[in-house]
């Protein structure tokens, strides 16, 4: 036999080997399928960890208004109004997190010099079907002059455009462009 | 090597083309002349003593109160695990600079990345396109005095 | 269905077959296979063996035309911006959007700083559910995909608006 | 008008395409399944980083290290930790830097499962991706307690980490570690020395050493091509030098040195010795603090650095100029992937489709690493 | 079944020809709707054991929401696939677009006719019964690549291309292993083949065991089947990491189900042939059945045949979530330089066997040795 023909059979060989090996690992799972991994989400949930950076919520009775928080912030997540009350303490009025805009970094709650004033709830399943609802209102709104309603603040959000109708058929034409990427 | 006896290497053999030795900058800088800056690379990666074998990186940076640009070189070697490097100073109206991707092939898209941020055009590079944005793009954003634009195509930026 | 749709009167069978189509629709949501940034991953994670998407019928497609629910996860660029309204062209309706992360949500962390980035993929595209987080938890995904199907049954094909 | 080459099809691959690790676009020429060249467009996830970390302080910044590269957060953020305490010159507790040793280790296996794991799912077995995860979700778990997040963590800050690790972390840690050698062993007889995974990839792709250098090739690529060059050995960070484990370097097992397949295995080998490295690093363990004493409105002293660190992809470094005030000058972000790329057009002449999804896959590119 | 309504009508050949007429027409329609709801009926429940399947494999559920343990999963997909928009792209060839699902499905749905599931429960008992499969089966190739041209997509088109090139490859060694098998009965007909293989205790003198070259035979044949309905790790028409969705990227809904639901069909058709050839069809194992009575012989009968055939699919669909996949000139490889030279070797080791032994198997052989 040469050389050249024991290495032809000696390859069939280890590759039937090989893949016999690969289908002895995945049949240990086939048959005893106790060995899954998967938590059934909406009956088990897992208790996230104490440090877990869900949403962000504020005590706003015990916030100072001194602004640490909204001037850490990174993305601009969070609109803090304040007015000086009759005891020239600063009350925060308008209190706006938004939630949709948040990186969860946790530096606003690094920053917030107040304990527990500014923390995150192991809270996280909070999706919606509109961008508003993400928005989260803590403030006072007890506004002492009138004369600044609370529309005033920035909003933060434009308009959401209007996009393409729904269940708009889509047929013929827009495939132009997908021709030209040759895709 | 140590980055002093570099510079002095580098000065001796191109004399009058380097123009400033920058100490305390981490790895140390040697400044020198845009036109010398492919001999030199190609200096640097053969002679044996040096052997820059790679370039770590190239950034371009844009200095407006000085009205200048500066192209950085991170050369590094494997061999002699020593680091430098380069800088080339441009002119912030019309930055221009010979192309090093012949000296390091891997060259080539750092180059084309500082083109497409700062508008630094690189002489002679082979394929001098935007990378990053898309090509209908305007302007360099990362210049200091870039101001964001307001509409791209079809809708608000 | 095209000749049936929104013509038929509103009474108990039409009613019917009009939840079992939407039970079929919602019980059936192929993703696409479509990741940009960190969310794909996040995406890829709800997909695997521990969250397991597949229990609800999510399968992924790596084609457009086989699917029916985009889930944008990551950053939309401008550069990106076109191909996202393509991709979405190219499904065949009924299609869904889910925005997955701050990203695709309002920009995110890139609202403010950055020229390049699209803020919020509803600028280009309808979205259906707005699911939060930098990324989203897997759970928080399956629970925006939940929210979607709940949306999925209150819709009518048949019966009139 | 330009002149059409008949004999050539140009075919798009991506953005959108299941085997691109993202918004990669490739434009292929193709004479049948052979391709001919291949043109690399990035950019589809260019989100400006570096302009942002102009307009943002030094503190500000670091959640954005975070997106770098997101499968190695914790790395990113070490890197850009190690550059901006190199121009403050502060010293690093010895607490914390364990702390960031065993975290950036962490990060590399889970980093380096999903290089398993996509590249597998390349080739078309789609199993090992999901084991991949199974084991990934357990580091998230670790990462969860420690930080609260499961992917983009913020957790190692200028002059420390951002918070004392919790109860049970060091048990935990040490269970993930007695759990994860032997699923190793289950990977290598699922995929790694299967007779189709080694055809697939063996001799695919040689990145010779002289390309590899040339082209600024980092990382466990350029080891497969056999130089022996990591960061942690040569340019001894944090507390590597005191650490002991190997580099592996590609031998060519399986072909010739500097393949695909020696690319896939250099992560295999370094999953293991970033869990020898974890369990040194436990037992090193002492009280101190987590963090150093940093102002809370930081200004960096003027100054040039380009520190650079190893990450799982390769020698990310970041080049920042500082002008004294609190905000950087200019931050260049030298990422690994990015120089991984661009050898991509020099390997990928006469190789067929198929192969192109193994080079890519093999390259273990992350594209907003690349894109920034 | 003409036999059947013989023997419920009378002799039909007697009557008139309207009246025969009318009887054919009946029976056709009758026994296509029987054939094809069961045809349907499998490949729901084939595109479910799938996702299970992969589901154990992959330490996770698979679909458990819909309906009880999610068994209502393919009632799901079936309609929502029937309620999606039907694109037809406008670049496409229409009619070739239009009928290239309807011919695969029409296709792999004509093979089920001759199949023999019991005694007496077939549709057709053909003299050619093994031909047949084989000739309508290879329709499909051209199906194919008549939707993948009509697509008008290069990704489709490089489907197409890769499945007709190697379904007609792997044609050859299949024959070529079904003859190995058949010149021991000396037969194409599905119920002489079974009758053949009965008494053993019903099993010994199954087909695979009649002699060494059998058994080659039936691996030869098996690894050949896997290529040519297209699974991993033979998958390279569609395979996803590589041409996104291959020959149907372009196909949506129903058309697609249809694409779908015909490489379910092929699974099946090709372990039937498997089951029958080298596995004694629907011969009860270790039973005797002469003394049941007909209804009970009868259902275990086709209990025992559907069981070899899922044994058979469930092998399959563990293969596929276990293997890589091979790049296309690897196929090829595989196919000319391996499996066709050794499957025509085995096919003179048989021959000579034949002629030897006078075609008896090894069980005769024996048996008559001990006997003595």
């Amino acid at each position: 036999m040469t050389e050249n023909s024991k290495g032809y059979f000696k390859k069939m060989l280890d590759a039937v080997k090989s893949v016999f090996t690969g289908l002895g690992v995945t049949i240990g799972y086939g048959v005893s399928p106790g060995r899954e991994v998967t938590q059934q989400y909406p009956e088990v949930k897992r208790e996230p960890y104490d440090r877990f950076r869900g949403k962000l919520f504020v005590d706003i009775n015990i916030c100072t208004g001194c602004t640490a928080c909204a001037r850490i912030c990174p993305v601009d997540a969070i609109v803090l109004k304040t007015v000086r009350d009759e005891n020239k303490k600063l009350r925060p009025v308008v209190f706006d997190i938004d939630n949709a805009r948040c990186i969860y970094c946790g530096l606003c709650v690094e920053a917030c010099p107040v304990d527990n004033c500014l923390y995150f709830r192991k809270e996280y399943e909070f999706s919606s079907y509109s961008k508003d609802e993400l928005i989260s209102h803590f403030g006072l709104g007890e506004l002492p002059q009138p004369d600044k309603p609370a529309a005033d603040r920035p909003s933060p959000d434009m308009p959401a455009q209007a996009g393409p109708a729904k269940d708009q058929p889509v047929q013929g034409k827009t495939d132009e462009t997908r021709k030209e990427e040759g895709k | 090597m140590d980055a002093k006896q570099i510079y002095q290497t580098l000065s001796e053999k191109f004399t009058g083309r380097i123009k400033q030795f920058q100490e305390n900058t981490h790895p140390a800088s040697v400044v020198v002349e845009s036109d010398a800056i492919v001999d030199i690379c190609s200096f640097l990666k053969r002679e044996t003593e040096l052997e820059f074998t790679s370039m770590i990186s190239l950034s371009g940076v844009d200095l407006k109160d000085q009205g200048k640009m500066l192209v950085i070189y991170h050369l590094g070697s494997i061999r002699h695990k020593h680091k430098i490097a380069l800088k080339v100073e441009l002119d912030r109206n019309n930055p221009h600079v010979p192309t090093v991707e012949k000296v390091w092939p891997g060259a080539n898209w750092y180059e084309r990345e500082a083109y497409d941020l700062y508008g630094i055009v690189f002489d002679n590079h082979s394929d001098l396109r935007r990378i990053l944005l898309p090509d209908d793009w305007e302007g360099w954003p990362m210049r200091k005095d870039y101001v964001y634009p307001k509409r791209y195509h079809t809708w608000d930026v | 269905m095209g000749v049936l749709e929104d013509r038929l009167p509103e009474n108990i069978l039409f009613t019917t077959v009009d939840k079992f189509l939407n039970w079929s629709k919602k019980s059936s949501l192929w993703y696409m296979l479509f990741a940009t940034a960190c969310c794909g991953i996040e995406l890829m994670q709800t997909g695997a063996s521990r969250y397991d998407l597949d229990r609800f019928g999510a399968v992924f497609r790596a084609t457009p035309r086989q699917s029916d629910l985009m889930i944008v996860a990551g950053t939309i660029t401008h550069k990106m911006a076109d191909r996202v309204k393509k991709l979405y062209a190219q499904m065949p309706s009924p299609k869904y959007v889910i925005a997955m992360g701050s990203c695709a949500n309002t920009g995110g962390p890139f609202y403010k700083d950055s020229y390049a980035v699209l803020k919020g993929v509803d600028r280009i595209i309808p979205v259906d559910v707005y699911v939060p987080g930098c990324p989203p938890k897997p759970e928080a995904l399956i629970e925006g995909i939940m929210k979607l199907q709940e949306r999925i049954m209150e819709k009518k094909t048949l019966v009139k608006k | 008008m330009a002149v059409v080459d008949e004999r050539f099809m140009d075919l798009n691959m991506g953005p959108q395409h299941p085997s691109t690790h993202g918004v990669l676009r490739l434009l292929i020429k193709t004479d049948g399944e052979v391709v001919s060249r291949v043109t690399p467009y990035i950019g589809y996830l260019h989100r400006a980083l570096e302009k942002i970390a102009e307009r943002l302080t030094y503190p500000q910044f670091t959640p954005f290290t975070d997106r770098l590269d997101y499968l190695a957060s914790m790395n990113c953020n070490l890197a850009y930790a190690l550059t901006v305490e190199k121009l403050l010159n502060i010293e690093i507790p010895r607490r914390a830097q364990i702390l960031r040793v065993i975290m950036a280790e962490l990060n590399r296996i889970s980093s380096h499962l999903i290089a398993f794991g996509s590249l597998s799912s390349d080739m078309g077995a789609f199993t090992p991706f999901l084991f991949g995860i199974r084991e990934r979700e357990f580091i998230n778990d670790l990462f969860e307690m420690v930080c609260g997040a499961r992917l983009t963590y913020n957790y190692i800050r200028i002059g420390g980490v951002a918070q004392d690790i919790p109860d049970g972390f060091i048990d935990k840690t040490k269970e993930f570690l007695d759990y994860f050698p032997p699923k190793i062993k289950e990977y290598n007889d699922l995929l790694s020395y299967n007779a189709i995974f080694i055809k697939r990839l063996a001799n695919i792709a040689v990145i010779s050493p002289e390309d590899a250098l040339d082209y600024g090739v980092t990382g466990p690529n350029l080891r497969a091509s056999g130089i022996k060059w990591d960061l942690r050995r040569e340019e001894p960070y944090l507390m590597y030098n005191e650490l002991d484990f190997d580099i592996p370097v590609g031998r060519g097992e399986m072909g010739r040195v500097g393949d695909a397949w020696d690319r896939y295995m250099m992560r295999i080998y370094e999953m293991e010795q970033s869990a020898k490295i974890v369990r040194q690093c436990i037992d090193m363990f002492q009280q101190g603090d987590h963090i150093a004493k940093v102002p809370k409105v930081l200004k960096v002293p003027a100054g040039e650095v380009y520190v650079r660190a190893e990450n799982p992809r390769g020698e990310l470094g970041f080049y920042l100029i500082s002008d004294g005030s609190t905000k950087p000058y200019r931050l260049k972000i030298r990422a690994p992937s990015f120089a991984n790329l661009s050898i991509v057009p020099k390997l990928s002449g006469g190789v067929m489709i198929a192969d192109l999804v193994a080079i890519i896959g093999s390259l273990d590119i992350i594209l907003p690493e690349i894109d920034r | 079944m003409i036999e059947l309504i013989n023997n419920i009508i009378g002799n039909i050949h007697s009557s008139t020809p309207m009246i025969r007429w009318l009887v054919y027409v009946m029976v056709i329609v009758i026994s296509s709707v029987i054939v094809l709801s069961f045809a349907l009926l499998y490949e729901g429940f084939a595109t479910y054991a799938e996702r299970k399947v992969a589901g154990d494999i992959q330490a996770r559920i698979g679909p458990n929401r819909v309906g009880p343990y999610g068994l209502l999963q393919f009632v799901a997909d079936g309609v929502k696939l029937l309620l999606k928009e039907d694109i037809i792209p406008f670049y496409a060839d229409k009619w070739l677009f239009i009928i290239a699902p309807y011919i695969v499905f029409t296709a792999s749905f004509a093979a089920f006719v001759p199949l023999s599931y019991s005694d007496h429960v077939y549709v057709a008992n053909m003299n050619v019964g093994v031909l047949y499969i084989i000739a309508v089966s290879s329709v499909v190739s051209m199906a194919i690549l008549m939707g993948a041209w009509g697509s008008n997509n290069k990704w489709s088109l490089f489907g197409g291309m890769r499945a007709v090139a190697q379904i007609v490859s792997y044609e050859i060694p299949i024959i070529l292993s079904l003859l190995a098998a058949i010149i021991i009965p000396s037969s194409l007909d599905m119920k002489d083949i079974i009758l053949y293989q009965s008494g053993g205790l019903g099993i010994f003198r199954w087909i695979i065991f009649n002699n060494p070259f059998t058994l080659l035979a039936f691996f030869i044949y098996f690894t050949a089947a896997i290529a040519e309905v297209n699974r991993t790790p033979f998958d390279i028409p569609e395979a996803e990491s590589e041409l996104v969705a291959g020959y149907h990227t372009e196909y949506t809904g129903m058309r697609f189900a249809f694409f779908f639901m015909a490489e379910y069909g092929d699974m099946f058709i090709v372990s039937a042939i498997a089951a029958t050839l080298f596995f004694g069809g629907w011969q009860i194992p270790f039973i005797n059945g002469v003394a049941m009575p007909l209804w009970l012989r009868e259902t275990l009968q086709v209990v025992v045949f559907l069981t070899k055939i899922f044994v058979l699919i469930y092998v399959m669909m563990w293969i596929r979530w276990t293997l890589p996949r091979l790049r296309v000139d690897q196929l090829m490889e595989l196919c000319w330089k391996y499996l066709t030279p050794i499957a025509f070797f085995d096919l003179i080791g048989a021959s000579v066997w034949v002629l030897l032994f006078n075609g008896k198997g090894v069980y005769d052989i024996l048996s008559a040795l001990f006997v003595h």
